[in-house]
């Protein structure tokens, strides 16, 4: 069923609709973060703000935030959950985080979950005792490199301090690093803060303790914020070993300690996930030197148009070539790809709300296949990530931020170098239009007159369904089935349905194709019973 | 290997816990307030918390799990969750209308001490709570206990807020259940109308968590036990708890609040529990079990006998929670099978008992509870001396490649497979079920992995 | 390789099969036979034919199948098996008592030419048949049509001798049962009863082939169609016939008879044609669809939507019976799966039509039916392009294993796996423990075969 | 439950009850094929007479005898029925006959099935072009090395020649060893026309075919009547591996049409099916001077006696020596699972209703496990396989019996060769207590006061069991269930119930286990539901 242009859908007719239903304190904070997106002056969007309490919201916690999504993903760090045992329980394996060591005695603690699993008494009597205890157990039956100490809610309230703890074990284990981090789940709004956590103590407990990497190239990258997701990262790291990159650190996907400790030895980062990550870019430049651009390897032309960037930052001949020929090889089946899918994808409509990044970089698949993106939005994103990073000053830092620390990094006194000179950066600014160390946000590439709507609560969802039927829903787990009940297809795109991988070319032919067959699946088409439906009620279904 | 670093070797461990065979209260409180027609369960804590019990609980029903969040800031932390929960209790029964709010708290509400009472009281002289509606709650602390005690603590505050002893009793019996599948209750539903007894079930998941696509989301889906029901079970003549570490709480209260005498038995997974089921239900309804479930019993011998050959002897590692393992190790060692594993992260002394009893002719059995009781401690005693099936929720998978196990999937979470709410395990037919999937998995191992010249065509 | 000598080169072959997707008469006539209550089968032939159809039967149900034997000598072969069929219904009556005995030839007395009528007759005239008792008999020759033709024959003969006609019409709705699980049936008739339609099924395996293990043997178990209902099926207002090739002939044959006026459905396997089926009872039964089998049938929905992503576009071979194949195809490609290689060996040209149709949007799909529609046939085609998924009877898993295919049983016979008569393919629950099959083969497969870092905890 | 013995069980009760229930006709006929042993003066029994129409019997069909149990176990023979679809769709690997084609180009036609699938057009033109077509086929397909044509009941009646048309197709592809049978399933009375028909053939088409064996060792021997159900093959070849003697033939289980062609070059013939092979043993006998004996390795007593006739029949002491020391070494594992197994199984009581010989040897079984066997019988014995072979002169032929060709054999012109001298024969039944070219027969074994019956019907199966409770019926898959209803434990002997090997020491070992797996089972004790058990409703179970 093709769908009439966004124009004539009324957006606005959402707002008016939700509005009505919300208590009147709810309307008016909602409102702030619903908004009608006009890229050519974009409009200020409320994000980054506590949820109100009882709004049945996306949103998760910032223990999630850091050991689930950014520190997880590591396989030989033993993540230990200072905590009850849902925390510990709830991110084992479930963030579909692949990893893959190569070699059998190589560590692989990603199907493992370690947890303290704090009783009663540990509330009452302190926790500290029996972490300690636990991380002595670790040592004795894996002997890992790293050990992470991830706090959950009790342990700030009752005043367990894990980097105490973790500078003591360290001493009693010097072959092992151990390091925490203070991640309780009511800091910030949401996962968000969890990043910024994780993001500084990967910084101030990993990165730039070793200075030789392994490389095999003459440039290096690295790629920060990739998680895996499906696989994603292992299609990066064909690409990169295809165009001879090395890719020095995944921040985080099928990553390990060593990748993190050299990172700093990179010519360039390339930044997927600014939500997540876009912390440690910037103390990697402002410490070592390293130049960051937003990249996206979500789409084919995307794709093609990051690896460019990279030629032209390095500014190889034989590398532009390298990666011209592998475009051009890669995208024969792309094209195929496209075309056959497009038959069945073209002028549908989709509607997306997923974490920090996928939300923004996923349209470019849709719209590949024709698709519009009617509405979108962030589940823990910041102005910045809607608006552009020029927005930054402009955030009003509220109680909520302000608890989250900020560190303040400096040229590290010995190994600062900068990559290229602030000419040579205005040159390829200039000749490429590489924004270096920017991000333009979201809004910037939505179409005049789409919503964007900052953390969607379960209540918009419906309505947005009911008001515009899209043709497929991309979120999370929790939307997932209901969204299905509706009778509208859902694809996850947090973690892609246990599909994937979706990144790169070969990953944008897989979501053609996973598109397509949703466009050409019939289920749907079976909900209502034929004795519930009119035309044949009303043709042959007749009681004598 | 996946799990390449579990070795054989055990040390003592105090601390640890690797892979737990559990998880913590609020999941469990959550779960069991879907069973309430019209309740939305409000987790007060964290956003995360709720966010991760609806995950876990969508992803192995694969149907919409809603549930509200008091989305504590560093603030409410600091100075508790009041103002929170108040305005929770207002924006949900404003946007969502539920007749009924079920509050669960969590580590962190329970740390900071937040008194739930005073709580909801204060929203109700705020004029949150809409005449006819109601917001009920139990304490389930992550660090007490396991998502196990949390249901139990729900089902017991069902008791709590609604049941209400009137001076007329009724011929109907209460049915409290333990944790268990939308395809479990259905089948209990069904022997219990088959028998023509009068019952209320509670919670009851059926047509919630099994619920139809039709086009439709219902945020409060056609089933779950009814308010006006709850409220009557007060007036019921006996109660019969199934699942001790589910229902006890629930029954002793409902005994002390309304004096409905009551007996624990196990969940009827297997023909024993399922025979005592039948009596008992008989006995304290007064009907007789008619013959056409004579038949299905011996329809389930039959199967059984048939299979036996298969069965006898074979080891068998475990892993859940003690409702579901007690019937089920009874039912293997019916079937003559060997449990010779079982862990449950849920500490339970009555677990210990029964398992104690049931396992009396396997001295080589070992099992434990309670903290340490875990998938890593399972998997190292497979290591020191192999099984010939495992059997439990998803995680065991990994366990299952290593090992190269038959591995029939039973328990909380199963997220890598469909089906499980709709075919049960509880009754003769869900017996029916669990053998059929059992014989599948060692007959599928075997044809897989035996000599080309072993392959047969028949039994 | 356990089948190492087939290869994708076909040769056009004329005379011989290979694997065969079907067997003889008889079997179907002895196991149709089993569906009337009191009924004894006999085989008027060599004593194998008796020996190889109980040992078959008995295989795939795991349950006691008796019949008796005309025991042919070579001298009957010369000179006629009158002798040993009156001497046969003397001795089953005065040992076994049953209350009919249903013969069926093969192709021995076929081939002599015996003359049914007339021995029966002389059995009577002899004193040989019980006051009460009855003799019924079909003609099923081994070299005409095939097992599925037996069956026909088999329950046209219960049409043949004892419907009647009063003059007093019931308002009653025959279902006349194609070739189909105890299972199978008991979820019709569930469905009939939850519909409140008043109904005769004929042949009527509940009960007879899933009978339970008491520790009493009983020869005529307690199911199967009663005589007097078979009467009855006269009087009744309508008939529904199950299946074309098992049951259009029974069906033409009592509107001849009783002018009963008939139509043909399929085998309600899958959600399409279970809705035909309840649409059709509920108009010929003049009662409505209740919202509770709607809801049944969003379940089924639910569940496949949900597995959708791991069905769609998935290449499927099957072997079996027309009257499976028909609704099994339909419902595959209802769920947006690739039915590719079709085979039967039961002639069929309503198969070629209905597959022609079924198939009309799968051009590469390819179906054959009749003689040389064989396995062997189907396994070339599978080793000229394969396939995902196969289903069928005991016999596929010889492909499935050479070929490491996921393999889902169904079908006749099921030798090697028990279950499947205690758990439906027919209905909307049924549709739904197909779709589990069909994952759980799809899943357990992907989880054994993929590479580590792609095993997946989660859906 | 410990049984009480024979004699107080008055097993001659069970013929009167049986006979007051058959018409007279039956009674009278019935009863003589009912006897109660005395292995002293061993009673006459009727047996291989026709079954009476009408009863339901344990018997299949000369068909069955031929194609589905002597030559279908041969791997290498594309065995064609020609017959409707039927015959050849039941003996399709319906019999467990293993085989084990160790490399993956040598030819396995065994989980094939091949028929000529007649039609009515068939029926009425003649079969025999169809039946030329379709060896052409099997030749272009398979190229196999034989075709067995096999003939089902309608192909005599319409006068198919399947001999003639073997002939013409040999002729057509002179590499194929062509060849058919006559074994129409309305020939005999049983199976066991079927097996003579098939000895006949072997020896017309096959043995004698080629002199050059493939020999390892210096003493070979034929084990005939042995088909490899369950595996039993592959331990008896083991242990003969192992005592350093060749097997040339076994017929037929794990067989090749070389192990045919080749049989005829054997030392010495080990006999253990009787009924289904005595006719080929006393062929090879006749024509090429080979000896045989009876033979049992069923039971570890019996195998080690049967082991040891082997020795003193070459009477070489290593392989003495060897045979002693492999049966002292097995014995210890069978001793200890005897003890273990018969804490369980001591004084509980079998019977047994199977093909021609397994109703003999596992008594053997049983009685090494304290175990009596009360009754048994054969399915398709004939008076020698009951009473030894002395009674065969006295047998009366009937006229069923007449129509199996018995072919006359004489010493080969140019091969026969006396393995032994009379001599050397006198001298070893007179030190040893060979018997050669002698079977005793079953009764001679069994108890006195045990009952013995030919060709049993279902109706005295339910009899035996109401009136004397075994622990164990052993028979096959038609009876299984029947048993099981009547809650006693049902053992097949045909196929082992997917169970076995039982043969050997090995395969001893496994029938001990599996017969404590029965003792111990206790599944039949849940029968009946407790609310309809009497203590259970006296006890506790009163309705308020």
């Amino acid at each position: 069923m093709g769908k009439t242009l966004i124009d004539e859908l009324e957006m606005s007719k959402f707002t008016e609709e939700v509005v009505k239903a919300y208590p009147k304190k709810v309307a008016k904070k909602r409102s702030k973060s619903i908004v009608i997106n006009d890229p050519d002056s974009i409009p200020q969007i409320q994000s980054n703000v506590r949820t109100i309490p009882g709004i049945i919201t996306q949103r998760g916690c910032t223990y999630a935030g850091c050991k689930g999504v950014v520190l997880g993903p590591t396989r030989d760090i033993v993540n230990i959950t200072h905590g009850p045992i849902g925390c510990g329980f709830y991110s084992w394996l479930t963030r579909r985080n692949q990893t893959r060591a190569d070699k059998p005695e190589m560590d692989n603690f990603i199907p493992y979950t370690f947890s303290t699993d704090m009783q009663d008494s540990n509330i009452v009597f302190g926790g500290e005792e029996k972490l300690k205890v636990a991380i002595r157990e670790a040592v004795e039956l894996f002997n890992p490199k790293g050990i992470a100490i991830f706090s959950t809610c009790p342990v700030g309230l009752i005043g367990d301090d894990v980097h105490r703890v973790a500078r003591q074990m360290k001493e009693e284990f010097p072959g092992v690093n151990i390091f925490g981090f203070s991640c309780e789940g009511y800091r910030g709004v949401s996962q968000s803060a969890g990043h910024h956590i994780a993001n500084n103590g990967l910084y101030k407990h990993l990165i730039g303790r070793n200075d030789n990497p392994t490389r095999k190239y003459k440039y290096a990258v690295n790629v920060l914020g990739e998680y895996n997701i499906g696989g994603d990262a292992f299609v990066i790291e064909d690409l990169f070993e295809r165009i001879g990159v090395d890719i020095i650190a995944t921040m985080s996907g099928n990553s390990t300690l060593e990748q993190f400790e050299t990172a700093h030895t990179a010519d360039f980062s390339l930044v997927m996930c600014h939500r997540s990550i876009n912390y440690v870019a910037e103390m990697l430049e402002t410490s070592f030197g390293i130049p960051w651009a937003k990249a996206n390897f979500i789409g084919a032309e995307a794709t093609a148009k990051t690896l460019r960037k990279v030629g032209q930052y390095f500014g190889d001949q034989e590398l532009i070539d390298r990666i011209e020929e592998v475009i051009a090889d890669e995208m024969k089946a792309v094209n195929a790809a496209i075309e056959k899918a497009r038959a069945k994808t073209e002028g549908k409509t989709a509607m997306m709300f997923v974490g920090g990044s996928r939300a923004h970089h996923y349209q470019e698949l849709f719209s590949e296949l024709g698709m519009e993106t009617l509405v979108a939005g962030y589940e823990f994103g910041h102005r910045d990530d809607y608006e552009g990073r020029r927005v930054i000053p402009t955030i009003q830092i509220d109680a909520d931020s302000r608890n989250i620390e900020e560190i303040t990094v400096y040229p590290d006194p010995t190994r600062y170098k900068p990559r290229k000179t602030e000419e040579e950066l205005a040159q390829l600014r200039e000749a490429f239009d590489i924004e270096f160390n920017e991000y333009k946000g979201m809004m910037n590439d939505m179409k005049k007159g789409t919503l964007v709507i900052d953390d969607l609560s379960h209540y918009e969802m419906e309505k947005l369904i009911e008001l515009y039927k899209p043709d497929v829903f991309c979120a999370g787990i929790k939307e997932k089935y209901v969204v299905q009940k509706m009778g509208i297809p859902m694809k996850q795109l947090h973690n892609y349905d246990n599909g994937g991988p979706y990144a790169a070319f070969e990953g944008a032919i897989n979501f053609y194709k996973d598109i397509e067959m949703i466009a050409c699946s019939t289920i749907f088409k079976q909900m209502k019973a034929p004795w519930e439906r009119e035309e044949v009620l009303e043709a042959e279904y007749v009681f004598n | 290997m996946l799990l390449r670093h579990t070795t054989a070797k055990e040390i003592d461990r105090k601390a640890l816990t690797i892979n737990p065979a559990k998880t913590c209260q609020p999941v469990g409180a959550m779960y069991a307030a879907l069973g309430i027609h019209g309740c939305l369960p409000h987790s007060h804590g964290s956003q995360g918390c709720c966010s991760y019990h609806r995950s876990a609980l969508s992803r192995h029903f694969r149907e919409p799990i809603m549930a509200g969040t008091s989305s504590f800031s560093e603030g409410s932390s600091v100075f508790g969750g009041s103002a929170n929960l108040v305005q929770a209790i207002d924006t949900m029964f404003t946007i969502y209308k539920p007749d009924v709010i079920a509050v669960h708290t969590t580590c962190l509400s329970e740390t900071i001490g937040d008194d739930l009472t005073q709580i909801i009281s204060k929203a109700a002289d705020d004029g949150c709570v809409p005449e006819g509606k109601q917001v009920i709650y139990c304490n389930t602390p992550s660090y007490v206990g396991t998502h196990v005690t949390g249901y139990s603590n729900q089902v017991a505050a069902f008791i709590k807020f609604f049941s209400t002893a009137t001076p007329k009793k009724r011929n109907v019996i209460n049915i409290a259940a333990g944790w268990m599948e939308p395809s479990d209750q259905r089948e209990i539903k069904r022997l219990t109308s088959v028998m023509e007894a009068r019952t209320i079930l509670f919670p009851d998941f059926t047509d919630v968590l099994d619920a139809p696509l039709d086009g439709h989301y219902k945020m409060y889906p056609n089933g779950g036990t009814t308010i006006a029901d709850m409220k009557l079970t007060g007036d019921s003549k006996f109660t019969l708890g199934l699942g001790q570490s589910c229902t006890e709480d629930a029954c002793i209260k409902l005994e002390n609040k309304c004096k409905v005498k009551f007996e624990l038995l196990d969940i009827p997974i297997g023909f024993k529990a399922t025979d005592r089921f039948l009596m008992s239900l008989s006995r304290h309804a007064n009907v007789p079990i008619p013959e056409s479930l004579s038949d299905e019993r011996g329809r389930l011998i039959d199967l059984i006998s048939d299979s036996s050959k298969y069965l006898y002897g074979k080891r068998v590692a475990l892993f859940g929670d003690p409702d579901t393992l007690i019937p089920l190790t009874e039912f293997l060692v019916s079937m003559d099978m060997k449990p010779v594993y079982i862990v449950t992260g849920t500490p339970s002394k009555y677990f210990t008992e029964r398992m104690t009893e049931i396992l009396k002719d396997i001295p080589e059995a070992k099992f434990k509870s309670g903290e340490q009781a875990d998938m890593f401690q399972l998997h190292q005693w497979i290591k020191q001396e192999g099984v010939d099936l495992l059997m439990g929720n998803t995680y065991g998978k990994y366990i299952a490649r290593d090992e190269d196990l038959p591995f029939v999937r039973i328990g909380f979470p199963i997220a890598d497979r469909p089906g499980h709410n709709y075919f049960a395990k509880t009754g003769y037919e869900g017996g029916a079920n669990l053998v059929k999937q059992i014989m599948d998995a060692f007959l599928d191992h075997f044809d897989r992995t035996c000599l080309e010249e072993k392959v047969e065509w028949q039994l």
